[in-house]
């Protein structure tokens, strides 16, 4: 198990290395004064202007020596400071947010956090209950209904979704709006006098400062998002979680269980589910997929000012540079997320354990 | 032979399964005694109902598509069909063992093998955690694994097939069961550890005093283990009696032809070996007659129109064929 | 056979056919459904002046109209007074295009470098798998929501720029189903069988490796083609890829975003097109569904 | 018998699979599938090959027909070293030598209908085409008692029996010399056994066929062959004519083999002393130093620890590798 950990360890940079190569090729793309983001907030409009900073930082130079810049920075020959370089965290200039690009992930993450968080309990953990009901109680109803849920569920777009709840709940029934706060809330987390943002995550930060009001007010808000960005998943794990739980109940170890005499509470909850959960453990790479994929879609649609609305804000506005640190975050969240999979799985199984 | 205590009875057992193709007659009307300290075989090919009769037994017939249609299974006396799952559960393990095929997959690979062992123990002895730790580790030396404490806390995947099959042994010695079934358990073993296997469950039956079930579709081991055997063909007993008697005048075309077509270990010529021509019917819908008379050489028109009933040919032997009296060893 | 049979005879695969049958039929009368004026804009959704405020289905206002007058609008406009009727029954069209296209061409990349790595094994499956790791470290969408901005300027708007998008980062997952159905089937008997035959490597992967191999490949290709129509859609509402006004569900729903506060009195800009989309995808999954379940149960989703 | 009558001679042949670990994957050691084993096969007669499983003896009949390159060592078919054939050479090879499977339901490609099953290596070495190919195919399944009708079913219409049956017919098409059956029975039912082994029977007597025939069961072995092989860990531990060896079985390892054999006669099972060997078979990864038998060997002495003993010829024809047995000559009784 250590060996396979050690050795997913290592070709982690090679992966990584993979990855930059792909976002530069995307970045190549574009124009050199496009590119000009990567090192500078304002990019000049005249001709003579723009020709000194493509210059400056050597954007016509031969790709491989570009690639080098783009990863340590552009070194300014007069003064010695150092400007962009993503290995410094340097990922440019953000158009969309008017801030540099990492400043702009750290600050928006915490909205797309609350909501990854609040998500993602609930649906493992119901998800993987109906899964295991509808498994032992195989066609019965409750296993023909979450077959039915699951390919409904799939089916259903997240944007239409989201928009049909608006329709029904908000501008219908006015009960749950969108955004993250109401304006009093609002006005209240942002009064340094009255209210610490620790975590800048508006459901810990009122816990943490014992004002309920503003609890219930960032629960309400985000019963709609949190619904919209679950449902996929919560459908795929119940599926994955169905037909695992019920290949375990015909395996031979099953049969030795029952004919032992143990319960069938037993058999199901001690003997089978341990065995079924692996293939769950196995998805959880989607579960990451399917998070921040719906983030981007919940979070415009909802007006929550998260990393997700500032990736399409972005799109809209041909904010390449934006674009691609996103892009470069999120696939690092990915491959840590993976790590983290396999480690579990070692954690699950005897097998891999110790081999 | 001296008075001996029946412990089952099983009466016309018929078990379907009712699946998307049809209806599986997986045994059919199947009915025999066992008395204690019996090493009973059941012999016959595969998807004979062989497996399925041991699981109706132990009522662990997945139902659905599975259904125990018709019979008694009659143990001490208390018809186990009739019983209700809790009932049952209390018998299970405990009064009646069994162990399985194949041993690389009856052992639930996320659970220790002590732990496996312990949890019957701890069902239904009534043991604390302790106890039933130096009984677990008491029973797997019992089965011959050496260094029986430190291994109870092995996975299934150390252990090598043979030992895992004792160590199901192990697990369903525990409650010192009245039967132990004995589903093919030698099967996906190795000759040599066969061998071993065979000699473990002798021993510790004569020192334990358990009635044996053993599964098979190895006459040598029939031979070798058993002193009566029920042959089974199509869901169906077609010969039954004290393995000499079978053995040697096996009055059932079928058990001739499944004795004739293994090679002879004393002949020194070289001839060719008896073939039943044809296959073994499958199971769906209901079998016309013998199911053996297709393949069948005494075959008469009565065969094709009416089961055979078991006819008792002396105590110790009865068989199911209407030209028994022709049927001949060869 | 007895598998077509089954298709057609469960009932759930049966609705799955009958919606993407009655897809079909819309997407192949068009022109009579929604008949258009200048051919080389039949995509172009046509328009009833330019003011902003969606109209609701004619026949649930408008009196004096009647179904064929030049401003009947039987399920209402967009903004923009874009005629949401034409916009669906075109968007048809769009739809089966970027399904299919899409499904067709990851599959053929996607089989052409899994053989290749199982094939070849050693340096080239390390080299090959390695790249389809850096592939799949992307969230599926957000790499092709970036890469389709990035090619627009290059490309233009319309429907191929999201296409190549998605096919860009979709190969991937066929390539390892079809690498590892294939590493399984090479150590068959069969195919020991061939080698002992000798039969030359060319006709042992052709003839006997893939023709066993494929099969999950297709199957879960076909689930999948209900799920490319919505990430094609996901990206068009999202504003990348076609022009505004271009007959595409997801740019149609996209209308819908400017209005949410009044969204229950403009109910018919997301309730139409929301549905249709919703029940296109339906179909292909239904049937997906179904062709995993009698072809093989064992198989899981991917992404 | 003479040697101008052999057909296949084996000379020191090994196959290694090297095993790969830790993080860089690194070669930390070798299966010993096939380690060092010599034996001839003679025109006309049946050569079994026993051993239990992983003892390697699908790994030698694999070698032979160079589904695998072997490790060291030589194979030669009618003076003709195999181990040492390029590609191209191979094909005229793959005429002469054939192989059955053990497994009928995974031998046969199920997207495969038989005709193309049986019919591949005529397409492939006499290109052959059209009727001529029919004809052949037909006549083939009607060898092995397959209605040539069936030609265009699927694998899946058939029976275990049957399949293997095509299995047989599909080996059988180039008109080989040397065929090797893989454990082509020990799948089967046992009234299906006896068909198979007697087709194999008849085969051979009409054909002229030799047969190398692996497998793990003792009687049908001692049935269908003229001499025994007995494998232990990847070497031959004892091989003589069929009678001598089941009668005066020199090797330990042999003897324990064929008295766990069970008979299928109750009189005789009863009398019989058995002889049980403790424990499980070794690592093949790591075999035992000295003679590899010495773990589970209730004879073995401080020889057996040390030193690895020579296959040798005890008596004429009758080779064993025992250092006990080459010191005294004779069979040791356990």
């Amino acid at each position: 198990m250590t060996a396979y950990i050690l050795r997913r360890l290592l070709i982690l940079p090679v992966i990584m290395f993979g990855v930059t190569i792909l976002i530069f090729a995307m970045l190549m793309l574009l124009d050199p004064i496009e590119r000009a983001t990567l090192y500078v907030s304002d990019v000049p409009r005249t001709a003579t202007a723009v020709q000194k900073i493509i210059e400056k930082y050597g954007l016509n130079e031969p790709i491989p020596k570009q690639y080098i810049r783009w990863l340590v920075g552009n070194k300014d020959e007069v003064t010695g400071e150092i400007e962009g370089g993503i290995l410094r965290g340097e990922l440019g200039w953000s158009h969309t947010a008017q801030m540099p690009v990492t400043e702009a992930i750290m600050t928006k993450l915490p909205v797309t956090l609350e909501l990854a968080l609040w998500s993602i309990g609930p649906i493992m953990a119901s998800g993987i209950y109906v899964g295991i009901q509808a498994a032992v109680n195989h066609n019965k109803f409750i296993d023909q209904f979450s077959r039915v849920f699951a390919v409904v569920a799939w089916s259903f777009p997240t944007f239409v979704f989201a928009l049909l709840m608006l329709m029904i709940f908000y501008s219908g029934l006015d009960w749950l709006p969108p955004e993250s706060l109401s304006q009093w809330a609002k006005n209240i987390v942002w009064d340094p006098t009255v209210f610490t943002q620790y975590t800048k995550i508006n459901t810990v930060d009122a816990i943490l400062n014992w004002r309920w009001d503003v609890f219930l007010d960032a629960v309400k808000h985000l019963i709609l998002p949190v619904f919209g960005l679950s449902y996929l998943i919560f459908a795929q794990v119940m599926r994955v979680m169905r037909s695992s739980m019920l290949e375990t109940l015909r395996e031979d170890y099953i049969k030795t269980a029952r004919s032992k005499g143990l319960s069938e509470r037993v058999v199901r909850n001690l003997h089978a589910r341990k065995n079924a959960m692996l293939p769950v453990v196995t998805i959880g790479g989607l579960l990451f997929i399917g998070l921040l994929t719906g983030v981007v879609i919940t979070e415009t649609i909802y007006n929550l000012h998260g990393l997700g609305r500032l990736f399409v804000n972005s799109a809209a506005a041909f904010d390449v540079v934006t674009l691609l640190g996103l892009v470069l975050f999120s696939s690092f969240v990915m491959v840590g997320g993976n790590l983290l999979v396999d480690v579990l799985y070692g954690f699950f199984d005897p097998r891999v354990r110790l081999s | 032979m001296e008075n001996r205590e029946r412990i089952l009875n099983v009466e016309n057992l018929t078990t379907r399964f009712y699946t998307e193709e049809g209806v599986v007659h997986a045994v059919e009307e199947m009915s025999y005694q066992m008395d204690k300290g019996d090493t009973l075989g059941v012999v016959g090919e595969s998807g004979c109902g062989k497996s399925v009769h041991a699981l109706s037994i132990m009522g662990l017939i997945p139902s659905p598509p599975g259904k125990i249609e018709a019979g008694k299974v009659v143990f001490f006396g208390q018809d186990l069909l009739s019983l209700n799952e809790n009932e049952m559960r209390k018998i299970r393990g405990n009064e009646i063992a069994m162990i399985f095929q194949d041993p690389m997959t009856s052992l639930n690979p996320v659970l220790t093998v002590g732990f496996q062992i312990m949890e019957a123990i701890k069902l239904h002895q009534n043991m604390g955690n302790k106890q039933a730790r130096d009984r677990a580790a008491e029973l797997l030396s019992l089965v011959g694994i050496p260094e029986a404490k430190q291994r109870l806390d092995d996975y299934p995947h150390h252990f090598s097939g043979g030992m895992r099959q004792r160590a199901m042994i192990a697990m369903a010695l525990s409650c010192n069961p009245t039967i132990l079934i004995a589903d093919e358990p030698t099967t996906s073993l190795d000759v040599t550890i066969q061998a071993q296997i065979i000699d473990l469950v002798n021993n510790l039956k004569e020192k334990l005093g358990m009635s044996v079930i053993w599964i098979t579709h190895d006459l040598g081991v029939i031979a070798r283990m058993v002193n009566r055997v029920n042959v089974m063909y199509a869901g169906r007993i077609i010969e039954k009696g004290s393995v000499n008697e079978v053995f040697d005048t096996p009055k059932n075309p079928y058990t001739v032809g499944l004795l004739g077509s293994l090679p002879n270990p004393e002949a020194t010529s070289k001839r060719r070996l008896y073939s039943i021509a044809g296959e073994p019917p499958d199971l769906i819908g209901k079998i016309q007659g013998c199911p053996f008379a297709n393949r069948c050489t005494f075959v008469i028109d009565r065969c094709l129109q009416e089961m055979p009933p078991l006819e008792k040919l002396n105590e110790n032997h009865e068989v199911a064929c209407w030209e028994s009296e022709k049927v001949e060893k060869f | 056979m007895k598998n077509v049979r089954k298709l057609l005879t469960t009932p759930i695969s049966l609705i799955g056919i009958i919606l993407i049958l009655v897809y079909l039929v819309i997407a192949i009368l068009a022109p009579v459904l929604a008949p258009y004026e200048d051919y080389d804009d039949r995509f172009d959704i046509p328009r009833d002046g330019f003011r902003a405020e969606p109209q609701p289905p004619s026949w649930m206002t408008d009196e004096d109209l009647s179904p064929g007058d030049e401003d009947w609008h039987w399920l209402g406009t967009t903004e923009g007074q874009y005629d949401i009727y034409y916009g669906l029954v075109w968007g048809t069209r769009t739809a089966f295009k970027a399904g299919l296209i899409v499904t067709f061409s990851t599959v053929v990349i996607g089989l052409l470098i899994g053989t290749i790595a199982s094939y070849y094994g050693g340096a080239v499956d390390e080299v090959l798998m390695r790249i389809v790791e850096v592939f799949m470290a992307f969230p599926y969408l957000l790499a092709a929501l970036t890469i389709a901005t990035v090619l627009q300027p290059k490309l233009g708007k319309g429907i191929v720029t999201p296409m190549i998008a998605l096919i860009a980062f979709g190969w991937t997952s066929y390539a390892r189903l079809i690498r590892g159905d294939i590493l399984s089937v090479k150590e068959r008997e069969y195919v020991l069988a061939a080698r002992v035959s000798g039969a030359t490597d060319m006709r042992i992967v052709t003839r006997h490796i893939l023709p066993n191999a494929i099969f999950p490949t297709l199957v879960i290709a076909s689930m999948d083609i209900g799920t490319y129509v919505l990430a094609f859609a996901t990206l068009s509402f999202l504003g990348v890829g076609v022009q505004v006004g271009y007959a595409d569900w997801g740019q149609i729903i996209n209308f819908a975003r400017n209005w949410i506060p009044v969204l229950d009195k403009y109910w018919f800009i997301i309730v139409f097109p929301g549905v249709t989309i919703s029940l296109y995808v339906l179909g292909w999954n239904l049937l997906g569904d179904a062709v995993r379940d009698i072809m093989d149960p064992r198989l899981r989703k991917p992404r | 018998m003479r040697i101008e009558d052999e057909i296949l001679r084996i000379e020191g042949l090994r196959k290694y699979f090297p095993i790969r670990r830790g993080v860089f994957q690194r070669h930390v050691g070798d299966v010993k599938a096939v380690d060092g084993v010599n034996f001839n096969v003679y025109r006309g007669e049946t050569l079994g090959l026993v051993g239990e499983s992983g003892c390697g003896k699908t790994t030698i009949g694999r070698t032979i027909v160079r589904l695998y390159r072997p490790t060291d060592g030589h194979v030669f078919f009618d003076g003709e070293d195999l181990a040492l054939l390029s590609k191209k050479e191979l094909q005229t090879l793959r005429r002469k030598i054939q192989m059955i499977f053990q497994n009928p339901y995974a031998s046969l490609s199920p997207r495969m209908n038989i005709k193309n099953i049986v019919g591949e290596p005529l397409e492939i070495h006499d290109a052959m085409r059209g009727k001529d190919l029919d004809d052949r195919i037909a006549e083939l399944l009607d060898y092995v008692g397959i209605s040539p009708s069936c030609m265009n079913r699927y694998p899946h219409e058939f029976s275990g029996g049957q399949r293997q049956r095509i299995g047989i017919a599909r080996s059988l098409a180039l008109n080989p010399e040397l065929i090797i059956c893989d454990e082509p029975i020990s799948s089967l039912d046992v009234s299906i056994q006896a068909q198979v082994v007697n087709l194999l029977e008849e085969l051979q007597d009409e054909l002229g066929l030799t047969y190398i025939f692996i497998a793990h069961d003792l009687s049908m072995v001692r049935h269908i062959s003229n001499r025994v092989a007995v494998m232990y860990l990847g070497k031959i531990v004892e091989i003589a004519d069929k009678i001598v060896l089941y009668d005066n079985a020199l090797h330990p390892y042999t003897q324990a083999l064929l008295s766990a054999v069970p008979i299928p006669d109750p009189k005789i099972e009863k009398e019989r002393s058995r002889v049980l060997i403790e424990g499980d078979l070794p690592n093949p990864a790591n075999p035992p130093q000295g003679c590899n038998f010495n773990t589970r060997c209730p004879l073995a002495e401080d020889i057996c620890f040390k030193k690895e003993p020579d296959f040798i010829e005890i008596e004429t024809d009758h080779f064993s590798a025992c250092h006990l047995v080459e010191r005294d000559g004779e069979a040791i009784i356990l």
